[in-house]
């Protein structure tokens, strides 16, 4: 058990010297965080304090994303019909698949905050690493979802862009698929997309939706992933500083609150995709998988 | 209050500041050469601009938040002064929006918001809890910093170019029938409201986790009580307007369509997120101010407060039922008839909290022995303005009757009544009440006094008339309007005027004091709040040694007044003794020179003369 | 292991077994095994998600099944996350409140929001 | 106009009355505690100054009864005038169904005007003293708000929705017309006046002037312009609904739902409203008159509102010989499994569209750049001096097709 720095239990104020220590909540900077700062009067009261501002924090994360849930909800409400053609346009198996990851990462971060507890450093590391891994992976899916949703025109366009910019509906897998079946009247519908008409969808009942309103979808989709993905590079960033932190024995002094601060965060960011991936990906799930059925 | 065992200093009552009092000589300690302070431990601009105490921060936000309070001033004086005239003789159309725009935002989210929080609620939380700093002091440090950012962004963005869309930036005319910098405006303000977030983050965790041993919840002073709801409203609600305001910016950015009708978004949708964070946000202005006024109506009536744990739930109240009105701004949209009965309904209820606040101060006063310094006339000031602006926010609430207000100077009376005449008042109340503490010094009573009363009827002189003009209906945001309301305006341009002055004042004399003001000593007002238990201006660690709490706050009562100024008249006698010993000493040194030669027993007599000082 | 962990964590100091199962997340300690149960519960949840919205109740004339279900399990994963992972389980009764809260305030906004929505014309639905 | 200082405006209409009443009302109300509070705190000031030799024994620090008594007045107060007001707001919110129909379109920065007789203004609203008048309202851009201080009416005015208000001027006279929603540059010169006549002068009225076509005629023209008769008409190919005897009939339609065929879709019955018109013919997929092939393309984009309004008042004409509903517009459910579920609605000729007091309830999509097709657009308008729009809106993405 390497521990670098005896853990300090002075109940009174440490030299001037010593930094303050306020932020925890943002998971990085911990030096020290194990002495007892001097604006606290003991270790007991600094704890609490801290782990109590990072669910406060998280409090705020939560209203934040609540405001994007509710413009979801509200839309797939009132288009249920583009949302479900958006959510067909997105890849179920890597959204799947980083589901799994992003819990995975969740269950390797929590037995790192047990490695951390327990004092064992190497498992600490492994754990961390383990969560590094699993959590890259899960940005690296994304960015290959991301692309391809590029390159199959899901992008809405940029002002500059001009009016139709990457958004490219006719390049869309469900159109795709459609064209298997498709009849004259449709090849001309289909033809003729704008990214401001309307798309066929199900030829077989010649349901249309508006392109703008899959947009809408789309839009939400990509500021809800948008704004997760932040949190995710985040959360991989500070791992990384505490990875190094951490190689130096800097959590197995008795100084775990750290690490556990920052599983909070990663288990939060996890628990929003938890929500997220369902939503987004899964309406009605496969059934109108190659257009018509 | 307090017994702090074994304390340095049992605080040296000192007469309450009456105009003629204060300049009374100080009875300085005779060990004392200029005890370190927050202000004087250190100098240097990066000794401010990094320093992680909470007593700076507050400083630090009273400079910027002062500073943005004029710039939002001169806009509104822009504005009235346009208004003198029906033809808007003063300034063109597109100028005249951005100026009730920039006044709007500036005023909003930079001044009213941060003002009470974020400098008295920082400087004064930790003290009256018997903290050392706030929980997260770097924390505190970054806020500033953000409020900074966001500050300098609103105003690069009003600097060049300005916006043209109202402090509540409605879609789809801000997303996409106006240009100009709104998305860097939108920025500014998200920033501005992590700031917020953060200082609401800090007080929370603060009143929870570091109480002084013994001060239980119904112990704490109802500025802490206050500060405590508000900072709810600030963590729950802000998140929200930032994602709105960003969704925004993503609108006019990409064009995405959300709060678009011609693609089947929804501008209704807009206003719903916009107003749940901004009618909490009204509480959010209030909550602090009706803190403040909690505090200073006890220690001038001195008498403990009516109606402690009323006041302490009114607020808890507040924060929670303000979540459920914000559909009370939707009136005339085509918002369903049922939430908006439901909102109205709730819109009057939260009126109620707001009726025991100001019931229980008023009895307050019942038996007092009530002494109106500056923040006294201030208080009292607050609590009939505020009676005006939150009734007449009933009418507001009741459908029938915001179906014709609505948007119309009515609103704009109300809301100035309540921001105004109620927080304003309230912020000047606690700035002056805290000024000895903040910095040591006395502010020229007089002066203060002259300014509240000027204020009082110049507000009253620029507002009243707007609820008239309002009903008889004159629309806001109006840069040239009917002459039938010219009458009104004029009256309301000229209260403006002396408004203006009526802040103007202030500056000077406070400014003034920093420097000639007569010295405060530890409690000059002779309040009982654990911030009067330490010295003016307070040590970095505020206290000496964590005092411990016994009995609840507000222990004021006429009769120890009596047995203080008894005390004091001693202290002073023997102050005057001393002094003349002291003369009789030096005498006698004198003649025991000339005798040449300074002998033993002269000598003992001049050490006991100087120990006796 | 857990036993010894108890006493490892806590090296005879302030923060010793006093405070550590009333509040204070993070004293105590959660053995792996139950990491481990979570974990796997997560998993298969994970996987009848996808298997519900493999079908499309939408045709059943439920159209409305599909979210429901996957809205509850959602929930449900949420809940075991928020209890083991983040040991709220373990905590204070303050961190009880603050998890909890923050979700009081999210349904504030859903419905009364959505109050107004249901109650408009009904064609706003489709 | 009445340029003096009034302290309450004019009360010109008859839902201003009961309005007047509870703003008075709760004058009394402020004034009533205003001085009691003030009266208090001067009181207490005065009789318990510092120094004064009065009696301060024991003072009172906590008073149940006290603090149940002024919790519980103001509660009452604020329920009575909660109860109070909710009541006018629904008499004054529910739509007289004989009321006479007004089209209101507003767009940065004026008012336009239609009567269904075809006479059209710009900023000036002619009404006949003594009718209720409904304003059927819609914006070409932003948000506006119809607000008559005088008659105490105000509803906002949103693109892409129908917003409907009402009022029954009292007395004739010349009243205020303001924009009160903030849209934009010269939202302040968004005003004009309603004029209110006496019936007869307002027949007078109706036929002088800049009458053009009636609405009707107008929408006649375009119904066939844009082929619509060629699907609609009597003798045409395709099978699509007659719109005879459509207009407030009741229409048994379908809403498609994701991946159900469309023929197994349950059918419901609505009323054939200006809204349902108006969906059919910008947004035909989203409401299938039950039984038909939902072939009709969407004329989103290709009619202005203004336009869509026109045929909208020629289809309400289309009235079949026996002025019933024509069981045919129905559509001749031939062969479809639900036909039998929906039988022929009755029309309800008195019926009229709002009259449950429900508002616009639609995102029709308006073409935001599309200008309104009057031959002197501006000239009328106060706002001449000014450009009419200093900035130009960004093209909205639908307008375009
Ligand atoms: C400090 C800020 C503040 C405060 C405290 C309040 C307090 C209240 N406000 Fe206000 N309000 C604003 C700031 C504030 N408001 C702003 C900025 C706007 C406009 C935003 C914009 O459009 O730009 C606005 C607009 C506004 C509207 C929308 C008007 C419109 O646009 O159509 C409404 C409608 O219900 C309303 C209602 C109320 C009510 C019921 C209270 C209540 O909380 C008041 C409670 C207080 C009292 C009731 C007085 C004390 C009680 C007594 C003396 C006892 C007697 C009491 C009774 C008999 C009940 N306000
Ligand atoms: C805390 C918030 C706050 C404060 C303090 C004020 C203060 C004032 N406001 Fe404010 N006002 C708002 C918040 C506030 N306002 C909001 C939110 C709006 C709505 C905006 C919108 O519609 O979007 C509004 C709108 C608004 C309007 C309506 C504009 C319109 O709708 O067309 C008017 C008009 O009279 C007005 C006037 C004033 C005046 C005269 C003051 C005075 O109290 C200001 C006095 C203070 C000073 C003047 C600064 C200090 C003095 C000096 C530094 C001396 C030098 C300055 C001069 C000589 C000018 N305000
Ligand atoms: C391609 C042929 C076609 C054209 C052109 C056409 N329609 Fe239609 N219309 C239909 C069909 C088919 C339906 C029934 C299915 C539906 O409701 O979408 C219909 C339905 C309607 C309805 C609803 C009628 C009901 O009974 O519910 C209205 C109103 C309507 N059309 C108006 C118009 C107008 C106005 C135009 C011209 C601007 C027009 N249509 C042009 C084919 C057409
Ligand atoms: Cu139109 Cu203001
Ligand atoms: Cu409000």
């Amino acid at each position: 058990m390497t521990s670098k720095a005896p853990v300090k239990h002075s109940v009174a104020p440490p030299p001037a010297t010593t930094h303050y220590q306020g932020e925890a909540e943002h998971g990085h900077d911990h030096d020290d965080s194990h002495v007892l700062m001097h604006h606290f009067d003991h270790m007991e009261q600094q704890r609490e304090s801290i782990s109590l501002g990072m669910w406060t924090f998280l409090w705020t994360e939560i209203m934040m994303f609540s405001g994007l849930f509710f413009c979801y909800a509200l839309f797939r409400w009132k288009f249920y019909d583009a949302y479900l053609l958006g959510s067909q346009q997105l890849d179920i198996t890597l959204g799947t698949i980083n589901t799994f990851v992003l819990l995975a990462s969740s269950m390797t971060m929590a037995l790192a905050v047990h490695a951390a507890q327990v004092k064992n450093r190497k498992a600490l590391m492994g754990y961390m690493v383990g969560t590094l891994i699993f959590g890259g992976a899960f940005l690296g899916v994304k960015a290959v979802e991301w692309t391809a949703d590029y390159h199959e025109g899901m992008v809405p366009t940029f002002e500059f862009m001009g009016p139709r910019g990457n958004w490219n509906p006719a390049l869309w897998r469900t159109t795709h698929h459609a064209r298997t079946d498709r009849k004259p009247e449709e090849a001309t519908r289909l033809a003729q997309i704008k990214p401001d008409s309307t798309v066929t969808y199900d030829f077989k009942h010649k349901k249309e939706v508006s392109v703008q309103q899959v947009k809408m979808y789309f839009m939400l989709y990509f500021c809800m992933t948008g704004l997760h993905a932040i949190h995710m590079i985040a959360g991989v960033a500070i791992l990384l500083v505490m990875l190094l932190m951490a190689a130096g024995g800097w959590f197995t002094n008795g100084n775990d609150q750290p690490v556990e601060l920052f599983g909070l965060y990663w288990h939060f960011v996890d628990i929003v995709w938890v929500f997220l991936f369902p939503l987004l990906y899964l309406i009605a799930g496969f059934s109108m998988f190659g257009g018509a059925h | 209050m307090v017994s702090t065992p074994a304390e340095g200093f049992t605080p040296t009552p000192r007469p309450a500041a009456a105009p003629g009092d204060v300049s009374v000589p100080e009875v300085v300690p005779a060990d004392s050469e200029e005890p370190k302070n927050y202000l004087n431990v250190s100098y240097g601009v990066k000794s401010w601009l990094f320093t992680l105490d909470h007593k700076r921060i507050a400083m630090l936000y009273l400079l910027t938040v002062s500073l943005m309070f004029v710039v939002g001033g001169v806009a509104a004086g822009m504005v009235r002064l346009n208004l003198l005239q029906p033809n808007g003789f003063l300034i063109s159309a597109a100028t005249y929006n951005k100026a009730f725009s920039a006044h709007g935002i500036v005023m909003v989210f930079f001044f009213i918001i941060p003002a009470i929080p974020a400098i008295l609620g920082n400087f004064f939380i930790p003290m009256m809890l018997g903290a050392k700093d706030l929980a997260f002091p770097k924390i505190n440090l970054l806020s500033w910093y953000l409020y900074i950012i966001g500050a300098v962004m609103v105003l690069g963005a009003l600097a060049c170019g300005g916006v043209q869309t109202g402090w509540t930036f409605y879609a789809p005319l801000s997303s996409q029938y106006t240009n100009g910098p709104i998305v860097v405006v939108a920025l500014g303000v998200f920033i501005a409201g992590f700031s917020s977030i953060l200082t609401g983050l800090n007080f929370i965790v603060t009143t929870h986790k570091m109480r002084a041993p013994g001060l239980t919840w119904f112990r704490l002073p109802l500025f802490v009580w206050g500060m405590y709801a508000t900072s709810l409203l600030q963590i729950l609600g802000t998140p929200v307007v930032a994602i709105t305001i960003l969704l925004l910016a993503v609108e006019i950015i990409f064009n995405a369509g959300v709060f678009d009708a011609s693609t089947g978004g929804d501008p209704v949708l807009f206003q719903h997120l916009f107003w749940f964070y901004s009618h909490p946000a009204v509480y959010i202005m209030i909550l602090p101010g009706m803190a403040v006024i909690s505090e200073v109506v006890t220690c001038f009536s001195r008498k403990p407060i009516f109606g402690y744990r009323f006041i302490a739930f009114s607020s808890m109240a507040i924060a929670i039922l303000s979540f459920l009105v914000w559909g009370h701004h939707m009136f005339t949209t085509d918002q369903s008839p049922l939430s908006s009965i439901v909102f109205s309904v709730i819109s009057f209820l939260v009126a109620i909290p707001s009726a025991i606040k100001v019931f229980n101060w008023t009895a307050t006063l019942y038996k007092g022995s009530i002494r109106l310094t500056t923040p006294m006339l201030y208080s009292l000031g607050f609590i009939g303005l505020f009676t005006i602006g939150g009734l007449t926010g009933l009418y507001l609430s009741a459908i029938a009757v915001d179906i014709h207000l609505q948007d119309t100077y009515f609103v704009v009376a109300h809301f100035h009544y309540v921001m105004v005449g109620s927080t304003v008042m309230a912020y000047m109340a606690g700035l002056h009440y805290w000024w000895p503490k903040m910095v040591g010094r006395m502010y020229p009573e007089g002066w203060g006094q002259t300014a509240a009363v000027l204020l009082f009827i110049g507000f009253t002189l620029t507002f009243m008339p707007q609820f008239i003009a309002g009903y008889a209906g004159m629309p806001r945001r109006y840069h040239v309007y009917d002459p039938q309301y010219h009458v009104m305006n004029v009256l309301s341009t000229a209260g403006a005027t002396i408004m203006a002055l009526a802040y103007l004042l202030p500056f000077f004399y406070l400014t003034w004091s920093l420097k000639y003001g007569p010295k405060a000593g530890p409690n000059p007002w002779r309040a009982t709040g654990l911030e009067w238990q330490t010295p003016s201006p307070p040590p970095t660690l505020n206290f000496e040694r964590t005092p411990v709490v016994t009995i609840g706050p507000y222990a004021y009562s006429a009769e120890n007044d009596e047995i203080e100024d008894a005390r004091y008249d001693m202290e002073r006698a023997q102050a005057d003794y001393a002094a003349a010993q002291a003369k009789v000493a030096g005498d006698r040194e004198h003649r025991a020179m000339e005798e040449g030669g300074a002998s033993a027993v002269s000598q003992t007599i001049i050490e006991e003369a100087k120990r006796d000082l | 292991m857990t036993e010894v962990a108890r006493h490892e964590t806590t090296p005879g100091s302030l923060a010793g077994d006093r405070i550590e199962d009333t509040h204070e997340t993070g004293h105590h300690i959660v053995p792996i095994s139950v990491y481990v149960k979570v974990i796997t519960a997560l998993m298969v949840l994970l996987v009848i998600t996808l298997g519900a919205a493999a079908v499309d109740f939408g045709k059943m004339g439920l159209p409305w099944l599909n979210i429901v279900i996957a809205m509850t399990i959602a929930i449900v994963k949420a809940v075991l996350i928020i209890l083991y992972f983040m040991h709220v389980r373990y905590s204070s009764k303050l961190i009880w409140v603050f998890s909890g809260a923050a979700f009081f305030w999210v349904m504030l906004l859903f419905v009364m929001t959505l109050v107004d929505y249901f109650s408009r014309a009904p064609s706003l639905a489709y | 106009m009445q340029s003096s200082i009034s302290l309450i405006p004019e009360a010109a209409s008859t839902q201003a009355g009961p309005i007047d009443s509870l703003f008075w009302v709760l004058t009394l109300v402020t004034v009533f505690f205003t001085a009691l509070i003030c009266v208090a705190i001067a009181y207490f000031v005065v009789r318990y100054r510092r120094g004064a030799k009065v009696d301060r024994s024991n003072p009172p620090l906590e008073h149940a009864v006290l603090e149940l008594f002024w919790t519980g007045i103001p509660l009452l107060i604020c329920l009575f005038i909660f109860g109070w007001s909710t009541v006018i707001y629904y008499k004054n919110r529910t739509i007289p169904t004989d009321a006479m129909e007004i089209y209101v379109v507003g767009k940065q920065w004026m008012w336009k005007l239609q009567h269904p007789e075809g006479r059209w203004e710009m900023n000036t609203l002619t009404v006949p003293v003594g009718r209720p008048v409904k304003l059927t309202m819609t914006s070409e851009d932003v948000i506006h708000s119809f607000f008559i201080p005088e008659f105490r009416v105000k509803m906002d005015v949103f693109p892409g929705r129908f917003t409907e208000l009402w009022f029954n001027a009292t007395k004739p006279g010349k009243y205020h017309l303001f924009c009160a929603e903030f849209c934009g540059t010269y939202h302040s010169g968004m005003v004009g006046s309603v004029v209110v006549l006496e019936p007869a002068e307002y027949e007078k009225w109706l036929q002088t002037g800049n009458v053009n076509k009636s609405m009707a005629a107008k929408g006649e023209q375009l119904y066939r312009e844009h082929g619509c008769s060629g699907c609609h008409g009597a003798n045409s190919s395709v099978r699509a609904p007659y719109l005879e005897g459509l207009y407030n009939a009741q229409r048994p339609i379908q809403i498609p739902q994701a991946g159900v065929p469309l023929d197994q879709v349950q059918s419901k019955v609505i009323k054939a409203d200006i809204r349902y018109i108006h969906d059919s013919i910008v947004l035909p997929q989203q409401e299938v008159a039950a039984g038909f092939k939902p072939i009709m393309p969407s004329f989103k984009g290709r009619l202005s509102e203004e336009e869509i309004v026109q045929i909208i008042e020629y289809i309400k004409t289309l009235r079949t010989s026996n002025g019933t509903n024509n069981g045919l517009s129905n559509g001749g459910i031939i062969g479809y499994p639900n036909s039998g579920a929906n039988t022929p609605g009755t029309s309800n000729r008195t019926g009229n569209i709002g009259a449950d007091g429900v508002r616009a309830r639609t995102h029709i999509n308006p073409a935001p750049t599309t200008t309104l097709s009057s031959p002197n657009k501006m000239s009328s308008s106060p706002t001449t001096s000014a450009p009419v729009r200093a900035i130009p809106p960004k093209p909205a993405p639908v307008s375009v097709r």
